[in-house]
């Protein structure tokens, strides 16, 4: 019996105590924020879109290797020979043409891994968080800014590069080669 | 009936001359529309009230954007929206009790309206057995909820249904019981008699009336009223963490929003008797406030007791079925009977 | 003028279709609604009575105990088919017959 | 208690049932065969200063040839671990469960039927656990093909299909 | 000396041949809002009163051991974020301590008390979580909008200090990604100075609240023998008043360095191992944890955190089973090397996965209503549970 | 012809027809469901047989009690979570047949003979009068009623427990 009434008194006695809480948060300020209106400052560890400096990026790969969900995606030609492409911000020579490279914020989960790995700082993540589209293709970002035109252009140099290298290769190892051959005997009649 | 149509008589002289049962139609519609505009707008501010005050008990704001100041189109919006949203009904429900439902609950609270005194000169059907129709009005509630309940073939919805009926017809008997408290001390049903019986200043309202015993039985009717209108702490038909959405799970549109409207009437309504029958009515508390109109006091006193019960709402966790039902036998009941015992002892000694 | 004669009509149709229906459902609480339906149309019969031909309520009075009657007959009625139904499984009162062997 | 003691004492009951003992390791292990493996596991759990009373986790592992099943237990009472393996073979995959002795186990043993195909005899509710029942194939051990369609539904994106693992 | 095996029958309920009605076939979930997620109860009720409950889960399976074995150590790392995605560091740190310790690799001053710090401010942003969440599911709104807000805070820093609000991939093998900025070491103690009145709050609000009391003391009793046998861990084991945890008991990091209690539940409200100990071991737990930081934060060396993280990670073959204490109970990761640079197996030994187990076990003989204050108690995240 | 009679004609059909679906419905439970227009039809019309206490007394018994009763009874009795249930029946020939036997033969009497009406009533509260006579006049009978009414409570609950008995 004792038991009943107790109960019923804290019953009573707990729920004006929990009452009088939600009294008191009615007159305190509110803690939201009306988001378009008003817009936190991020601090600038913030992880949200990512950027690439495409100036800097000597297309190492480096960011393509580190991410876990294969969101980057790059394309390197060879630069010529004695074509300057330039330097980065922190001294480093350019040697390559990076044609391609995508990102898609669609697949990128945030991990910031291939931050770290660049050796140049080009790839970076911005406290940038409204890019929501209504189309999942328009979160591919592309940053490299050859055209389809010089792409096909820089992409057939190299070819012609290569081939030319591998001419000169294949040219050297005869070369070479008859050299040997030359030198293990003269007598051998040569062939045509 | 004759206050009413005085009241009309008053305002439309016209109508005077009109045979008499073309008037009385015409007085009887324009009531029930005077009503439901009513039920609609108090229904807008609740429901905008009841986020706002969410809100800020919750340290938020609530809504802000719809209409400019403090959101205050918000409910309107969202109404707008209710009423070209896709009705669905299951395929397996079935279909006659699934949409009668709604009519129902609704009808059920909107009757409800129907014996409210506003002021001495306006209530709609001042009833000889008034506090005993409102009574009786609940339980047509309860059939529309085992109704959409059942109709929904959801067991969910069934289960929200059977403890919502479980629930009403149980604390149907504390109320009744804490109000008779009153009637017995008044002597009288009819709502009008109940408000003239508490004349005079705050002190002669039912409430401090036979203090505490009448305090007692505010406090128990009000506690079976929110059982009845399934508030929190007592909303285990629609207990969403548990139910879903209890007995209207399966409804969406218009007929989700008479549901809606149907409690938030229903809230009004509770706290309308509690008003009428334990704090005064549309008398003021001092003879000096006697210049502000009475149907402002009547609406400030339900207002203030709707206040409370969303008040509780977010304070509140829910109770469950067993302690509901505990709660109820246990503990309401044997006080309601004994504070009619001693209300009757009193009277007698 | 509403007269005496059109509730007694009401009421005889309602009660032919209680007694129909008590004979026409196999299923016990079927039956129990055309009990419950005859029960309203001789109430209906007492109150009509009480308002045209009673002096006094008379009419209303023993409505009000047929009332309380039928709450009980219900109430132990249903109570009845339920302990059927979890006997038996049914509460189709045409397979209800072993009291007959 | 040291790996070593608990290695003995098993050694002691069961002599036949010990196949290989390491306590170089960072976690010293035992590996038993499968046939007694529920009576020293038993024994394991309910032997004064053993009383090894929690499964800390038990693991499925496909070692190539064979597949086997690794299994942490702890005392709470001594605190004391052990690890302990049992080996089968990629045919016959067949070890008696531990189900009965900690209820751990069950959930886990299903997870490794699951994954990697091993059966556990004696277990009370064999099925699959985390993937739909009518998969096919135990997706974690080395040999398994990712299926192009499950029911229906094309199972690689067309743009992730097979690309992740030859480029690394 | 023999032990009796707990049956998996014992606890289903037996309803005598004459009081059977007819039972109903629920399924609860997988959407269904109290099940914390997509987990799915198939239950067996009798009216209100459960007859029995299993759990079907998978829904969210996302292949993740699989998936580690496919991709280097260190990628590892963002998808232990995704595994309990409310308390990220706390993955973080075992798997990485995990490798350290195959690798055999020291860790410098600044990022040990850095990691702890950062574990145990997820630890109490993950229980802020537990009791919002449970305050929800007993039917009480306003608790869980205010740990939302606290928790915000606690967001707020780590977003500083990492960049990220919810999944970090913070805790890097040999130290940490990133070291703190200027200030947050004060911000931090500013946060410990607000947190601990707020505690007070909930307990007005919630946790002494007479109907949260009804609704949670004597409910889904877990007896200590079978919460050990079942592998319950964390706050859920210590509810039933084991006084167990790895953070004292198994010491990692630089845990043992610093004071705190072990909350067990006492049964103060009920029976000890009820759903009110398991709720109180989490709050009471909170006030620990704001203990460890004010400790760590006070000893913070000066320092670079990151002089020790390795650029290419080689992890030694073998094998090792590292256990942590996370907000949901022990965090297992059972790693096996084979020398390469891809992990050969990583199997996650989910508490989560553990504690929900014990559901069957529990669920019989209760009313729905408490189901879901049970669901609600073992703080399942279900990232966790189908991994 | 007035608005009171065209009322009056209105609740009468509702009535009767709700007490044909009661009778004549396939599914239970629209039948059960339909009690709830017939019962608030009865209610209606001894509003205007001046009965209003009694015509609250009826929604509040009737619907409020009964009626959930017997819902209930429905509901337990069958597969609740099936809508589409339909019970089977008895002949409908020989069940009309009594019907409308019975039917022919009120009809009969009530036109046999002259119901005029012996008094003129206005309406006027009955409540008080009620009561008054509850405790005077019909005071046995009500005890009486009073005593059968626990009678039958605990009679119920006896029957719906038996098993614990048993047991």
């Amino acid at each position: 019996m004792r038991q009943y009434f107790k109960n019923i008194y804290e019953a009573i006695a707990t729920i004006l105590v929990g009452m009088g809480v939600t009294w008191r948060h009615l007159f305190t300020r509110a803690v939201t924020i009306q988001y378009p209106h008003v817009k936190r400052t991020l601090p600038e560890r913030s992880r949200m879109q990512l950027f690439v400096e495409m100036d800097d990026c000597i297309g190492c790969m480096a960011c393509e290797r580190a991410c876990p969900v294969d969101c980057i995606e790059i394309k390197t030609v060879r630069g010529g020979k004695d074509e300057d492409l330039g330097q980065t911000s922190n001294g480093q020579k350019k040697r390559l043409h990076v044609v391609q490279f995508d990102i898609d914020m669609g697949k990128c989960c945030y991990c910031s891994d291939c931050v770290f790995p660049c050796p140049t700082g080009a790839i970076r993540m911005t406290p940038e968080y409204e890019f929501i589209t209504y189309d999942r293709s328009t979160l591919l970002t592309k940053f490299a800014t050859y055209s389809p035109e010089e792409i096909s252009e820089l992409e057939e140099r190299e070819r012609k590069e290569k081939e030319a290298q591998a001419a000169a290769k294949a040219a050297k190892l005869k070369a070479a080669e008859e050299a040997k051959k030359a030198a293990a005997g003269t007598d051998e009649p040569k062939s045509e | 009936m004759e206050p009413l149509v005085q009241f009309f008589f008053n305002l439309l002289p016209f109508l005077s001359d009109w045979p008499e049962w073309l008037a009385l139609t015409v007085i009887g519609v324009a009531a029930a529309i005077m009503m439901f505009g009513f039920i609609a707008i108090f229904a807008l501010i609740a429901i905008w009230l009841e986020r706002k005050i969410s809100g800020h008990m919750q340290d938020r704001l609530g809504p802000m954007e719809v209409g400019g100041w403090h959101g205050w189109a918000q409910t309107i919006a969202d109404t707008v929206k209710l009423l070209v949203k896709e009705d669905i009904i299951p395929e397996k429900a079935d279909r006659p009790l699934f949409k009668l439902a709604p009519m129902i609950v609704f009808t059920a609270a909107l009757s409800g309206f129907a014996v409210l005194p506003w002021s001495s000169e306006f209530i709609p059907a001042d009833l000889d057995v008034g506090l005993l129709y409102i009574l009786s009005i609940s339980s047509f509630a309860v059939i529309g909820i085992l109704m959409g309940g059942w109709s929904s073939n959801n067991k969910w919805s069934l289960y929200g249904a059977m403890r919502g009926v479980s629930q009403v017809v149980s604390y149907e008997i504390p109320a009744a019981l804490a109000l008779l408290a009153v009637i017995m001390s008044a002597g009288t049903m009819s709502m009008r008699g109940l408000v003239m019986a508490q004349s005079g200043n705050i002190l002669d309202w039912n409430v401090f009336n036979f203090f505490p015993l009448t305090t007692i039985a505010f406090f128990i009717y009000f506690i079976a009223s929110l059982a009845e209108v399934n508030r929190t702490p007592f909303d285990l038909p629609e207990g969403e963490s548990e139910l879903v959405g209890g007995f209207h799970t399966e409804y969406s549109a218009m007929r989700f929003a008479f549901f809606f409207l149907g409690e938030y009437a229903n809230m009004f309504v509770v706290s309308a008797i509690a008003a009428t029958v334990f704090l005064g009515g549309w008398l003021p508390p001092f003879e000096a406030l006697g210049f502000i109109p009475g149907p402002l006091w009547f609406v400030g006193k339900a207002l203030l007791l709707v206040f409370v019960q969303m008040w509780l709402r977010w304070t509140l966790p829910r109770l469950r079925v067993d302690q509901l039902m505990y709660t109820c036998w246990k503990v309401l009941t044997p006080f309601s009977m004994a504070i009619i015992l001693l209300i009757g002892l009193w009277k007698v000694l | 003028m509403i007269q005496l004669n059109s509730f007694l009509i009401i009421s005889a149709i309602v009660f032919s279709l209680g007694l129909f229906t008590v004979i026409y459902k196999k299923n016990a609480v079927g039956i129990l609604m055309g009990v419950e339906l005859i029960l309203n149309s001789v109430n209906l019969n007492f109150v009509a009575f009480s308002k045209y031909v009673d002096a006094h309520i008379n009419g209303q009075l023993v409505a009000i105990f047929i009332i309380v009657l039928a709450a009980s007959e219900a109430a132990i009625a249903l109570a009845i088919i339920l302990n059927i139904y979890r006997d038996r499984e049914t509460i189709d009162v045409t397979q209800l017959d072993e009291m007959k062997h | 208690m040291t790996a070593q003691e608990i290695h003995n004492k098993i050694q002691e009951k069961f002599p036949d049932t010990i196949i290989e003992f390491n306590d170089s390791v960072l976690q010293p292990f035992i590996k038993l065969t499968a046939n007694q493996f529920n009576e020293v596991c038993q024994f394991l759990r309910d032997t004064d200063g053993l009383d090894f009373d929690a499964l800390m986790n038990l693991s499925g592992v496909d070692y190539g040839e064979e597949l086997g099943t690794v299994y942490h237990l702890y005392s709470m009472q001594h605190r004391h671990k052990i690890v302990l393996k049992v080996n089968v073979t990629r045919e016959n995959a067949e070890i008696p469960t531990v189900a009965d002795l900690w209820r751990t186990a069950d959930w886990h043993e299903r997870e490794v039927f699951d994954l990697y195909g091993i059966n556990f005899t004696n277990h009370p509710d064999m099925r699959r656990i985390l993937l739909p029942d009518d998969w096919e194939g135990y997706p974690l051990r080395k040999d398994y093909v990712q299926p192009e369609v499950y029911n229906g539904i094309t199972i690689a994106h067309p743009d992730m299909k097979g690309d992740s693992d030859e480029e690394k | 000396m023999k032990k009796s095996n707990i049956p998996e029958s014992q606890f289903e309920l037996q309803v005598p041949d004459s009081l059977k009605t007819e039972e109903m076939t629920l399924s609860m979930g997988p959407q269904h809002p109290s099940t914390h997620g997509v987990l799915q109860v198939i239950l067996k009720t009798d009216g209100e009163i459960i007859t029995s409950a299993k759990p079907q889960i998978g829904y969210l399976h996302r292949c993740f051991e699989k998936h580690a074995e496919n991709i280097t150590w260190h990628q590892v790392i963002p998808f232990t974020d995704r595994l309990d995605y409310i308390a990220s560091m706390n993955n973080n740190l075992g798997y990485v301590i995990g490798l350290e310790r195959m690798m055999n690799l020291e860790v410098n001053e600044r990022a040990e008390h850095l990691r702890v710090v950062v574990s145990e401010l997820n630890r109490i942003a993950s229980h802020l979580i537990a009791l919002g969440t449970y305050g929800l599911d007993i039917g009480a709104y306003t608790p869980f909008l205010y740990v939302f807000r606290d928790r915000e805070k606690i967001l707020d820093l780590f977003e500083e200090i990492c960049g990220a609000r919810l999944l970090y991939n913070y805790i890097w093998v040999g130290g940490v990604a990133y070291d703190a900025p200027d200030g947050w070491r004060e911000k931090v103690l500013e946060f410990c100075d607000y947190f601990d009145p707020k505690v007070k709050e909930y307990n007005d609000i919630l946790t002494f609240n007479k109907i949260f009391i009804e609704r949670t003391a004597n409910v889904g009793v877990i007896p200590a023998e079978v919460g050990i046998n079942y592998g319950v861990s964390g706050p859920s084991l210590r509810g039933s008043g084991v006084d167990f945890d790895l953070r004292r008991d198994d010491p990692y990091s630089i845990y043992d360095r610093f004071d705190f209690n072990v909350i067990t539940g006492k049964g103060e409200m009920g029976t000890v191992g009820d759903t009110w100990d398991r709720y109180w071991v989490r709050v009471a737990e909170m006030v620990e944890s704001v203990k460890i930081i004010r400790q760590a934060l006070e000893n913070l060396p000066e320092g670079d955190a990151k002089e020790t993280v390795p650029r290419n990670i080689k992890v030694p073959a073998g094998e090792y089973y590292m256990r942590t204490e996370t907000p949901r109970g022990e965090l297992g990761f059972y790693i096996i090397s084979d020398g390469s640079k891809m992990p050969n197996r990583v199997k996650v030994r989910s508490p989560a996965f553990c504690n929900l187990s014990v559901l069957p076990a529990v669920a019989p003989g209760v009313m729905i209503a408490d189901l879901v204050a049970i669901i609600g108690s073992l703080d399942i995240v279900l990232g966790e549970v189908d991994r | 012809m007035e608005a009171n009679q065209i009322l009056f004609i209105a609740i009468a059909l509702l009535t009767i027809l709700s007490a044909a679906v009661v009778a004549f419905s396939n599914k239970i439970i629209h039948s059960a469901f339909a009690l709830l227009a017939t019962f608030t039809g009865f209610a209606m019309l001894y509003i205007y047989l001046s009965a209003d206490f009694l015509a609250v007394t009826q929604i509040i018994v009737y619907v409020g009690g009964i009626l959930i009763l017997i819902i209930f009874g429905v509901l337990m009795t069958h597969r609740i979570y099936s809508t589409a249930k339909k019970t089977a029946h008895n002949s409908i020939l020989i069940s009309l047949l009594g019907g409308l036997l019975a039917l022919g033969l009120f009809l009969f009497i009530i036109s046999m003979y002259p119901w005029a009406p012996t008094v003129v009533k206005d309406f006027s509260p009955t409540t008080a009068v009620i009561g008054t006579e509850i405790l005077s006049g019909y005071l046995l009978p009500f005890e009486i009623i009073s005593v059968l009414l626990l009678g039958a409570l605990i009679g119920a609950i006896y029957i719906a427990r038996q098993e614990d008995k048993e047991k």
